[in-house]
C-alpha cells in the first residue's frame, strides 16, 4: 500500500497542536516512516505540492488570506482533519468574536488600520467540509496519533467523546466541585485531556469543548452557586472553547437572562 | 354458466362480501364486469378520472406514481382478493392518485364507482360494508406507505458503531 | 537589474512567516519580513479577565513555550499584588522552567536548525544519515516534556501554575523517577555540544548589544536584572524606559529598540555573553572544552550557546529534582487590590516582559507582553539586510535563499508568539 | 458466652496499638494493604502500612452534591465513612488490558496473544464499610459467575482478605438500613471489626481471619463489650436519616412507571456525567478498545470502566438507542433498583449513598424514586 | 499445607472468555450490495472438529486493532465444516474483515447467545418473517426445519427487502421452496422488471391464513418491523409466547459482563438474542429503554 501522503497546515494558533506531532518522540520514527510527510512547515523545509491524502489543519479562519487559504486545501486534500479547539471551534482568537468589530485592535495596536483580519475567527468548518474534528487546547498527542493510525488501518478513529467525569473517576481523582466547592466545567466539557485540571486539584475550564448532549442548562445554576468571583461562570465557558456553539448558546442566554433582571 | 352467474359467484369468493344479503349481489352484479387483462396492462392511469374500482381475483396489479425526474415507481401491489382505486369512492371522489399495471395476467372484477357509491347511498348497510372495507384497505396502504417512508432497511453507511 | 528573493513560506520556524527582498543595482531596496500570522489581541482579551486566568491565556501565546509566558504573567501578577512566593515554590518554577529549556532547545537545534547546518531538509532527514544522534535527542527532548507533565499534567498549556505558586505540588515519586533519565541527559547535552562545535557554521559577525536578564547567583531565566552588553543594567521595572517599543517610519510594526535608539539582541546568545559567570562548572567545563568562549557575535553559534544551556539547565534541573521535597501549601494567599506590576523571565528564545494593571476585584484592566521575537525583530532585519548583499548576488537563488533562510532560523523566531509582532506590506512607488 | 478460643464466629477484642501488628502479620503474609486516608479533602483508598495513615478523628458530612471533611479530634480511626472510591478498584480496575495480540514476524496474516504482564497482587482491605461488603459480595455474582467468570476480577479476588469495620458513624447520605446491608457486617469478611472508646471488637469470618490473630495480644470479648458495640450500631441506626422504604417493590413499581413525567424532571438537572455510576460499588460496565502500537504489529485490547451515561454506550450501528439524559438516567435508576433483582436476584443498589453524595448535579435519587412511587404515572 | 477457609467466594470457573480462537476465511459469497458471505474454518484442528452452534446464536468476530464485532451465524447448523457469517458492511470491524479476503485470519469467540426453539415449536405452523440483514439469523432455522420438515405444519418464509437485489440467497430460494417452505417476498421499489410483490413484512400477513392456535412466529429484522410483524401475528391472536425475535443491541463481551447490551432486566447477548415476545414485548415498546 503507498504510503499516505500527510500535510499540516497552520492557521491562526499558538503551533501547540503541530507540536504535538514533534513531541511524539517515541512514536515519531515509526510515524514517519509509515506516512510521507509532503507539507509540514514547522517539521521540514521540504515543500511537496497537493494533492494530499491527509490534511491536518491546526488554527482558526481569522484573516482574509487564511480563508482562500483553507478553500484551496479543502481542493487539494482527501482527508481533512482539524486539529485543536482552534480549527475545530474557533479557538482563543474566537474570544474577539464577543466584542465590537475593531474594539480589541484599538487596544492593542497604534495603526488598527492597517491590519486586515476578519471580524470573527472561526472553524474551519464554517468554511469547508471537515472530516474529522480532534478537540482541546492543545490536542492530546495521543489522539492525534490514533487517528493517523486509524486512517492507516483504513478504520475510524477510537475518540471518546463522553465527559470528563469518567475520566476522573477512572483515574480515581476526587471531585473538586464536589469536595471542595470548585466551578468544574468538567461534567460538560468533552474527554480527550485526561482530566488534568482536576488532578491539580483545579476545576477544568473546558479547553477540550462541549461533550456532545452536554446539558448546560443543568450545569450553569450549579456553576453560579459557586462562583468564586462574580462573573467566572461566563468566564469558564467562554474560554477556549468558547464560540463552540454549545458553550456560546449557553453564554449568550445566561448574559440575556441576566440583563433583564 | 352465464356471464351474470360467473360474475355473481366471482363476488360470492369476495371474503368481505359474504356478511351481505344475497340480495345485494344481484344489485353489486349490476355494476360490475369481470374482466380480464394481459400482463403489462394499464388499468388507469395517475391523473385521469376513470370511474371504477377493482378487486383483484387472480394476478398480480402494481400501484405505481410517476415522479417527475424519477419516472413511474412502484410503491405497492395487488394481490388477489386486494382492493384497488379506493379513491374513486371515497367521499371526495378525486383525480387518479396513482396508475395500475397489471404485473401477471389477472382476472379482475370491475365495478362502477359512482353506481357504487349510490348504491351505498341508498343502503346503508351494503354501504357500511363497502366503506369498512375501504378504510382497512387505505389503513394497510397507509401502513406500507409509512414503512417505505422510513426506508427501514438503508444502509447508514459507516457512521456510529464499531461493528 | 532587478533581482527579487521571495521566501514565500519558512520553514521550521515556530509560526509562519515569509521573506520578500527587492534589489536593483545589486543594491537591497527593500527587506520584508512579513509575517503573516494573524493579529491575536490577546493584550485586548487579557482586559476584565480574572488575573488567577491570565497564566492559562497567556500559555495560548505560544505552544512551544508557554511556560515561559505563564512564568512571566505570574511574576508580574505577583508584584502588583503584592504576593510572597515560597522558596519551594521559587525552585519548582525554576525546574519547570529548565524542562521547558530542555524540550524548547532541543527542538531548536536537532529539529529545526541543525538540517541548515547538514544540508538537510528536517530531522527526518537527518535520521537517516544518524539514526542514533536523532534518537538519542528526542529521548532528551522528551526527558523535558515528561518533566513538564510532571509539573504541570501536559507539556504544552501545562495547568497547574498560578497566582501565588501552583495548583498542587507535584507528586513527589513522579519527579523522582526522572532522576536517572536526566542523569543521562546531561551527558548527552555535553555530547551535543560537542557534536554542535564540530558544525560548520557560515561565517557571519555583528557587533550586537545583547539584552538579557541576570542573576548573581544563578544563571538567569527566572529570575534576574535586565543588563545590556552596553553595560546598562535596570531593574524589572524599569525595562519600560529603557527598552522601548517605537514605530519605525514607514512601517506600522513596532520595534523594539533601548533608549539610545539601538537594536538589539535577545536570546541564547545573549545570556551566554551576559551571564557566562554565573554558569555551572558542568556548563562551563564544556564551554572551555569546545573552546566557546566569550564574547561571541556569531549569530549561526547560538546553537552551541543553546546546547551550553541545555548542561546547564539539565544540571540545574538534576539538583532540584533531587531536593524537590515540597512541604505546605503550594501557593501563597494574598489580598487583592488595586495596583500594577511587571515581570521578567528568559523564555528558551529570549527576554520577555510582561506589566499589569489589576483591580481589588480581581480583574485585569490593562496588559503589555512584549516577546522576544519582537525584541530581536529590528536586528534580524538588520542581519538580513548584511547578509543579502553577501549571498544575492553571486550565488544561485535557491542557495542564497537558503542562506537566509537559515539566518533567521539561527535565531530562533517564534512567530505566533509574536503578539503585536507584525508588519504589513508597503510597497514604494 | 463469650468463647476462649478463636474460632470462626467467635468474637474478641484486641487494643487499639494492637490492630498495627495485625496490619503487619498481613505485611508478613505478603499481603498488599489498602485502606482509608485522608487525601484531597476526602478519604480515598490507597496503600497503608500502619494505623498511622487511616483517617484518625475525622467525619463527613455529605449531602447531595457536597462532601465536607470535618475534622473531630476524636481518637477513633473509624468515624468516617467511605469517600468516592470503591473497593472495586482493587478488583475490577478502572483500566486493564485484556489481551495483547502480536504480529507473527513474518508478517503472515497471523497473530500470537500474550497474555498482559501483570504481578499478581493480593490485597487486604482494611477497612470494608458493610455496605461496601455487600457491594464486593454483589459484584462477586457477576464477575464469578460459574459458567463465565472474569479472570481479571477471579484472580484479584481469591487471593483478597477482608477486614470489615462495622459503621458506627453513618453519615448523611447513607441509607444501608434500607437495603438490609448494614451498619454491621453479617458475612463475606475475614475480620469484622467494631471500634470501641479504647478497644476493637473483632468478630472472626474465617479460618484465614484466625490465621492473622494467632499471635496477637487478644481477649475474649465479653457481655460488656459486646453490649457496647450493639449498643453504637443502633445508635448508627437511628442516625441514618435516607429512607428507601421497601426496596423489593421498586421492582415493579420502577418497571411499570417507564413513561413517569418525573423521567423528564430530573433529566433537565442531571449532567448525565456519569459520576454516580462511577462511584457505586456495584456498577460493573466497560468497554473494550483496541489499541495499535506503531509500526502496528502489536495491538493492546484495554478493557475500562463505562457507564450508562456515555453516549457511547449505547451506540449501536444505526443510531443510539438511548439518545437522551432521560434515557440513559431512566436506564440507570431501573438498572439499579428494579431489573437487578432478576438478573441478580438482589437490588444492585446497597445503600452506601456516594451516588448522591458525588452527584455534582445535586440530585437526591431518593427523592427521584419517591416522586416516581408517588406521583401519577403518565 | 491445609487450606484455610476464606471469606471469598469459590469460583470452579477458569475459563479465559475473552480469548478469541483463530480462523481463516475459506470462501467470500457476496450475497447482495455489502452483504457477503464469509465462510471460515478454524486453525485449530481440534476446535474446528468440536465446534458447534444451534440456529440464532452468533460469534463474537475480531481484528486486532479494530475490536469486535457480534455477528449471528448463518450457516447450517449440521455442517460445521466451515462456518457461515453473513455481513453487512457497516463498521470498523465489518470493512476490515472484508478488506482480509480469502486466506485471512480472523479471531472468532463463540457461539454465544439463546437459540431459536425449534424443539419446542415441533408440530406448529412456523412463519418465518425476515427483512433486509435479518434473515442470515434465520437461515439455520430454515436448514433445521428442511432437515426436518415431517416436524412442523406449514412454514411460510416472509422476507422483505429494500429492492429486489438486495434479496439474499437468492439461489437457495427454489430448494427452499421444493423442500416446502412457502416463500412470500417483498421489496420495498422497484422496477418493471420486478414481477414479484412490493410492500413491506407487516402487510404480507395480511394475505396469510394463520391458525393462531397451531402457529409461531420467528422474526428478525429491523427493531421497527420486528414490533409490526409481531403486531400483526398478534392480531391475528398468535400467542405472544410463540412469537419470537432476534435483536440486535451494542454487544461487546457476549456473556452478560460488559453491561452494554441491556434491554430491562435481559442481557440481549446472553438473555437473547433470541427473546420470547411475551417477556421481551412490554420494553421493547418503551421508547428509548
Amino acid at each position: 500500500m503507498r504510503k499516505p501522503r500527510i500535510a499540516v497546515h497552520k492557521f491562526s494558533s499558538c503551533d501547540g497542536c503541530q507540536l504535538g506531532i514533534l513531541n511524539l518522540e517515541d512514536e515519531l520514527l515509526d510515524l514517519v516512516g509509515a506516512v510521507e510527510i509532503a507539507y509540514f512547515l514547522e517539521a521540514t523545509s521540504k515543500i511537496q505540492p497537493g494533492p494530499y491524502d491527509v490534511s491536518l489543519v491546526e488554527g482558526s479562519v481569522s484573516t482574509p488570506h487564511e480563508l482562500k487559504r483553507i478553500k484551496d486545501i479543502r481542493k487539494e486534500s482527501g482527508m481533512l482533519i482539524t486539529i485543536g479547539t482552534c480549527a475545530t471551534a474557533g479557538g482563543i482568537q474566537a474570544l474577539r468574536n464577543f466584542t465590537e468589530p475593531g474594539q480589541l485592535a484599538e487596544s492593542v495596536y497604534d495603526h488598527p488600520d492597517y491590519l486586515d483580519y476578519l471580524d470573527l475567527a472561526t472553524p474551519v468548518s464554517q468554511h469547508v467540509k471537515v472530516d474529522l474534528e480532534i478537540w482541546g487546547c492543545p490536542v492530546n498527542k495521543y489522539q492525534l496519533l490514533e487517528a493517523i493510525i486509524a486512517l492507516l488501518q483504513q478504520r475510524k478513529p477510537n475518540l471518546p467523546s463522553h465527559s470528563v467525569c469518567l475520566d476522573c473517576k477512572r483515574n480515581s481523582t476526587v471531585c473538586v466541585m464536589v469536595a471542595r466547592g470548585i466551578p468544574c466545567v468538567g461534567p460538560v466539557t468533552r474527554t480527550g485531556c485526561g482530566a488534568l485540571c482536576p488532578a491539580n486539584g483545579r476545576g477544568c475550564y473546558g479547553c477540550f469543548g462541549p461533550a456532545p448532549q452536554a446539558d448546560l442548562d443543568a450545569m450553569i445554576p450549579l456553576l453560579n452557586a459557586v462562583e468564586e468571583y462574580p462573573g467566572q461562570t461566563v468566564h469558564l465557558l467562554r474560554n477556549f472553547a468558547g464560540y463552540a456553539p454549545d458553550f456560546r448558546k449557553a453564554v449568550d442566554v445566561m448574559l440575556e437572562e441576566s440583563s433583564k433582571k | 354458466m352465464t356471464p351474470e352467474q360467473e360474475l355473481i359467484s366471482a363476488l360470492q369468493t369476495i371474503p368481505w362480501f359474504q356478511d351481505l344479503n344475497p340480495e345485494y349481489f344481484d344489485k353489486l352484479a349490476g355494476i360490475s364486469s369481470l374482466i380480464e387483462v394481459e400482463a403489462g396492462e394499464k388499468l388507469y392511469q395517475q391523473g385521469d378520472k376513470q370511474d371504477y374500482i377493482y378487486v383483484v381475483l387472480k394476478g398480480r396489479v402494481a400501484v405505481e406514481i410517476a415522479i417527475p425526474g424519477k419516472g413511474r415507481t412502484r410503491i405497492y401491489t395487488a394481490e388477489p382478493i386486494e382492493m384497488l382505486g379506493w379513491s374513486s369512492v371515497t367521499p371526495v371522489v378525486r383525480q387518479r392518485t396513482a396508475s395500475a399495471v397489471t404485473v401477471l395476467p389477472c382476472l379482475l372484477v370491475r365495478m362502477k364507482a359512482s353506481k357504487l357509491q349510490k348504491l351505498c347511498d341508498q343502503n346503508h348497510s351494503l354501504g357500511y360494508v363497502v366503506m369498512r372495507r375501504i378504510a382497512n384497505v387505505a389503513a394497510s396502504r397507509l401502513l406500507v406507505t409509512r414503512f417505505q417512508l422510513l426506508d427501514i432497511f438503508s444502509h447508514s453507511s459507516d457512521e456510529g458503531s464499531n461493528v | 537589474m532587478t533581482n527579487n528573493i521571495s521566501i514565500p513560506a519558512l520553514a521550521r520556524v515556530e509560526g509562519e512567516g515569509a521573506l520578500y527582498i527587492r534589489t536593483k543595482d545589486n543594491k537591497i531596496e527593500e527587506i520584508e519580513l512579513n509575517i503573516y500570522e494573524p493579529p491575536r489581541f490577546f493584550e485586548g482579551f487579557l482586559q476584565g479577565r480574572y488575573f488567577q486566568e491570565v497564566p492559562d491565556i497567556t500559555a495560548r501565546i505560544c505552544g512551544i513555550c508557554p511556560v515561559a509566558y505563564q512564568m512571566s504573567s505570574v511574576k508580574a501578577l505577583e508584584k502588583a499584588y503584592s504576593v510572597e512566593i515560597s522558596q519551594e515554590v521559587y525552585n519548582l518554577r525554576r525546574l519547570m522552567y529548565c524542562a521547558e529549556y530542555i524540550e524548547s532547545h532541543l527542538l531548536h537545534i536537532y529539529m529545526l536548525q541543525a538540517p541548515d547546518l547538514l544540508g538537510t531538509d528536517s530531522i527526518i532527514e537527518i535520521a537517516a544519515i544518524a539514526p542514533d544522534v536523532v534518537k538519542k535527542a528526542l529521548r532528551s527532548k522528551k526527558n523535558g516534556n515528561d518533566l513538564l507533565k510532571a509539573i504541570g499534567g501536559r507539556s504544552v498549556h501545562p495547568v497547574n501554575t498560578r497566582v501565588g505558586g501552583f495548583y498542587r505540588w507535584p507528586d513527589t515519586e513522579k519527579i523522582k523517577s526522572l532522576f536517572e533519565d536526566f542523569k543521562w541527559g546531561l551527558e548527552f547535552a555535553k555530547e551535543t555540544v560537542r557534536w554542535a562545535a564540530e558544525l560548520d557554521y557560515p561565517d557571519f559577525e555583528t557587533e550586537y548589544e545583547f539584552v538579557a536578564t541576570s542573576h548573581p547567583d544563578f544563571y538567569a531565566i527566572y529570575d534576574g536584572d535586565v543588563v545590556s552588553s552596553s553595560g546598562k543594567r535596570v531593574t524589572v521595572d524599569q525595562f519600560e524606559t529603557a527598552y522601548l517599543e517605537s514605530q519605525v517610519p514607514q512601517s506600522t510594526a513596532l520595534h523594539s529598540h533601548t533608549s539610545e535608539g539601538n537594536s538589539y539582541f535577545v536570546g541564547p546568545l545573549a545570556r551566554y555573553n551576559l551571564n557566562f559567570d554565573q554558569l555551572r562548572p558542568a556548563a562551563k567545563e564544556v564551554a572551555k572544552e569546545i573552546g566557546f568562549e566569550v564574547p561571541v557575535h556569531n549569530p549561526y553559534q547560538g546553537l552551541i550557546a543553546r546546547s551550553i544551556e541545555v548542561v546547564e539547565v539539565y544540571d540545574v534541573a538534576l539538583e532540584l529534582i533531587e531536593s524537590y521535597n515540597p512541604q505546605g501549601s503550594a501557593y501563597a494567599e494574598f489580598d487583592l487590590k488595586d495596583s500594577e506590576g511587571c515581570g521578567v523571565t528568559e523564555a528558551p528564545r529570549g527576554l520577555i516582559y510582561h506589566r499589569y494593571k489589576v483591580g481589588k476585584d480581581g480583574l485585569i484592566k490593562e496588559a503589555k507582553i512584549t516577546p522576544p521575537t519582537a525584541q530581536n525583530y529590528a536586528q534580524m532585519e538588520l542581519d538580513l539586510a548584511k547578509l543579502a548583499p553577501q549571498v544575492l548576488f553571486d550565488r544561485p537563488h535557491e542557495e542564497a535563499s537558503l542562506a537566509l533562510e537559515h539566518l533567521l532560523r539561527s535565531y530562533d523566531p517564534c512567530i505566533s508568539c509574536s503578539t503585536h509582532f507584525l508588519k504589513l506590506k508597503h510597497e514604494h512607488v | 458466652m463469650s468463647k476462649q478460643t478463636l474460632e470462626v464466629g467467635a468474637t474478641i477484642i484486641i487494643s487499639k496499638p494492637e490492630l498495627n501488628n495485625l496490619l503487619k502479620n498481613l505485611s508478613d503474609l505478603d499481603y498488599e494493604l489498602a485502606g482509608p486516608q485522608v487525601k484531597d479533602h476526602t478519604v480515598v483508598l490507597g496503600p497503608i502500612e500502619s494505623l498511622a495513615e487511616l483517617p484518625k478523628g475525622y467525619t463527613s458530612q455529605e449531602e447531595p452534591g457536597k462532601y465536607t471533611l470535618i475534622s473531630t479530634g476524636k481518637e477513633n480511626y473509624f468515624d468516617v465513612t467511605s469517600g468516592p472510591q470503591t473497593w472495586k478498584k482493587y478488583f475490577f480496575p478502572p483500566r486493564t488490558q485484556l489481551m495483547i495480540f502480536q504480529q507473527d514476524p513474518d508478517k503472515s496474516p497471523t497473530w500470537s496473544m500474550v497474555s498482559p504482564v501483570e504481578e499478581l497482587r493480593r490485597y487486604a482491605l482494611i477497612g470494608v464499610r458493610p455496605c461496601d461488603l455487600a457491594g464486593i459480595q454483589i459484584q462477586d455474582k457477576i464477575f464469578l459467575a460459574d459458567n463465565n467468570c472474569d479472570p481479571i476480577y477471579r484472580d484479584r479476588r481469591e487471593g483478597a482478605f477482608i477486614l470489615a469495620v462495622n459503621c458506627t458513624e453513618p453519615c448523611g447520605t447513607c441509607f444501608c438500613t434500607s437495603m438490609g446491608t448494614g451498619p454491621k457486617a453479617e458475612e463475606g469478611f475475614d475480620l469484622a471489626l467494631t471500634e470501641g472508646k479504647d478497644h476493637f471488637l473483632i468478630e472472626i469470618g474465617s479460618e484465614v481471619g484466625i490465621n492473622i490473630l494467632l499471635d496477637l495480644d487478644w481477649k475474649a470479648a465479653d457481655v460488656k463489650h459486646q453490649k457496647a458495640a450493639e449498643a453504637a450500631l443502633q445508635a448508627a441506626r437511628e442516625k441514618i436519616n435516607l429512607n428507601l422504604p421497601q426496596p423489593d417493590n421498586l421492582e415493579t413499581e420502577l418497571l411499570s412507571n417507564l413513561e413517569h413525567p418525573q423521567w423528564d424532571d430530573v433529566a433537565g438537572r442531571c449532567l448525565s456525567c456519569g459520576s454516580c455510576t462511577q462511584v457505586c460499588p456495584t456498577c460493573f460496565c466497560w468497554d473494550s478498545t483496541d489499541k495499535t502500537l506503531l509500526p502496528g504489529d502489536k495491538i493492546i485490547r484495554y478493557r475500562s470502566w463505562d457507564s450508562c451515561f456515555n453516549p457511547d454506550y449505547s451506540y449501536v450501528s444505526h443510531g443510539n438507542t438511548r439518545p437522551n439524559t432521560r434515557s440513559r438516567y431512566r436506564q440507570w435508576l431501573t438498572h439499579k433498583f428494579a431489573s437487578w433483582y432478576e438478573q441478580y436476584g438482589s437490588s444492585g443498589c446497597v445503600g452506601c449513598g456516594r451516588c448522591i453524595t458525588w452527584c455534582p448535579g445535586e440530585i437526591n435519587h431518593l427523592e427521584e424514586i419517591a416522586a416516581i412511587r408517588e406521583g401519577e404515572p403518565s | 499445607m491445609t487450606v484455610l477457609t476464606t471469606s471469598k467466594p469459590i469460583s470452579d470457573c477458569t475459563s479465559d472468555s475473552m480469548l478469541p480462537m483463530w480462523a481463516e476465511i475459506v470462501k467470500i459469497e457476496q450475497e447482495a450490495p455489502r452483504i457477503k458471505t464469509y465462510w471460515m474454518k478454524f486453525k485449530d484442528p481440534i476446535v474446528q472438529d468440536t465446534y458447534s452452534f444451534q440456529p440464532g446464536q452468533f460469534n463474537l468476530l475480531t481484528i486486532p486493532g479494530y475490536g469486535e464485532a457480534a455477528i449471528s451465524i448463518s450457516s447450517h447448523p449440521r455442517h460445521t465444516e466451515a462456518i457461515g457469517h453473513t455481513i453487512r458492511l457497516a463498521g470498523n470491524v465489518t470493512h476490515a474483515i472484508d478488506r482480509l479476503g480469502v486466506g485471512g485470519t480472523l479471531g472468532v469467540r463463540g457461539p454465544y447467545g439463546s437459540t431459536w426453539p425449534l424443539e419446542k415449536l415441533k408440530g406448529l405452523d412456523i412463519y418465518i418473517a425476515a427483512g433486509g440483514i435479518g434473515l442470515p439469523p434465520l437461515r439455520p432455522v430454515i436448514y433445521h426445519i428442511m432437515d426436518n420438515r415431517a416436524d412442523y405444519g406449514k412454514v411460510v418464509l416472509i422476507y422483505g427487502a429494500r429492492t429486489p437485489e438486495d434479496l439474499q440467497f437468492t439461489a437457495e430460494h427454489d430448494s427452499w421452496e421444493k423442500a416446502g417452505i412457502e416463500l412470500m417476498i417483498c421489496v420495498d421499489s422497484c422496477d418493471d422488471t420486478w414481477t414479484g410483490l412490493v410492500g413491506v413484512v407487516p402487510m404480507l400477513f395480511y394475505r396469510l391464513r394463520i391458525e393462531p392456535k397451531n402457529s409461531a412466529l420467528l422474526t428478525c429484522g429491523p427493531e421497527i418491523m420486528i414490533h409490526f410483524a409481531a403486531y400483526e401475528a398478534i392480531a391475528r391472536r398468535v400467542p405472544r409466547k410463540r412469537i419470537f425475535v432476534s435483536l440486535e443491541k451494542n454487544m461487546k463481551c457476549g456473556f452478560g459482563s460488559c453491561g452494554r447490551c441491556q434491554l430491562g432486566p435481559y442481557f440481549v447477548c446472553k438473555d437473547g438474542p433470541i427473546f420470547n415476545y411475551k417477556k421481551i414485548g412490554p420494553y421493547l415498546e418503551v421508547e428509548d429503554f
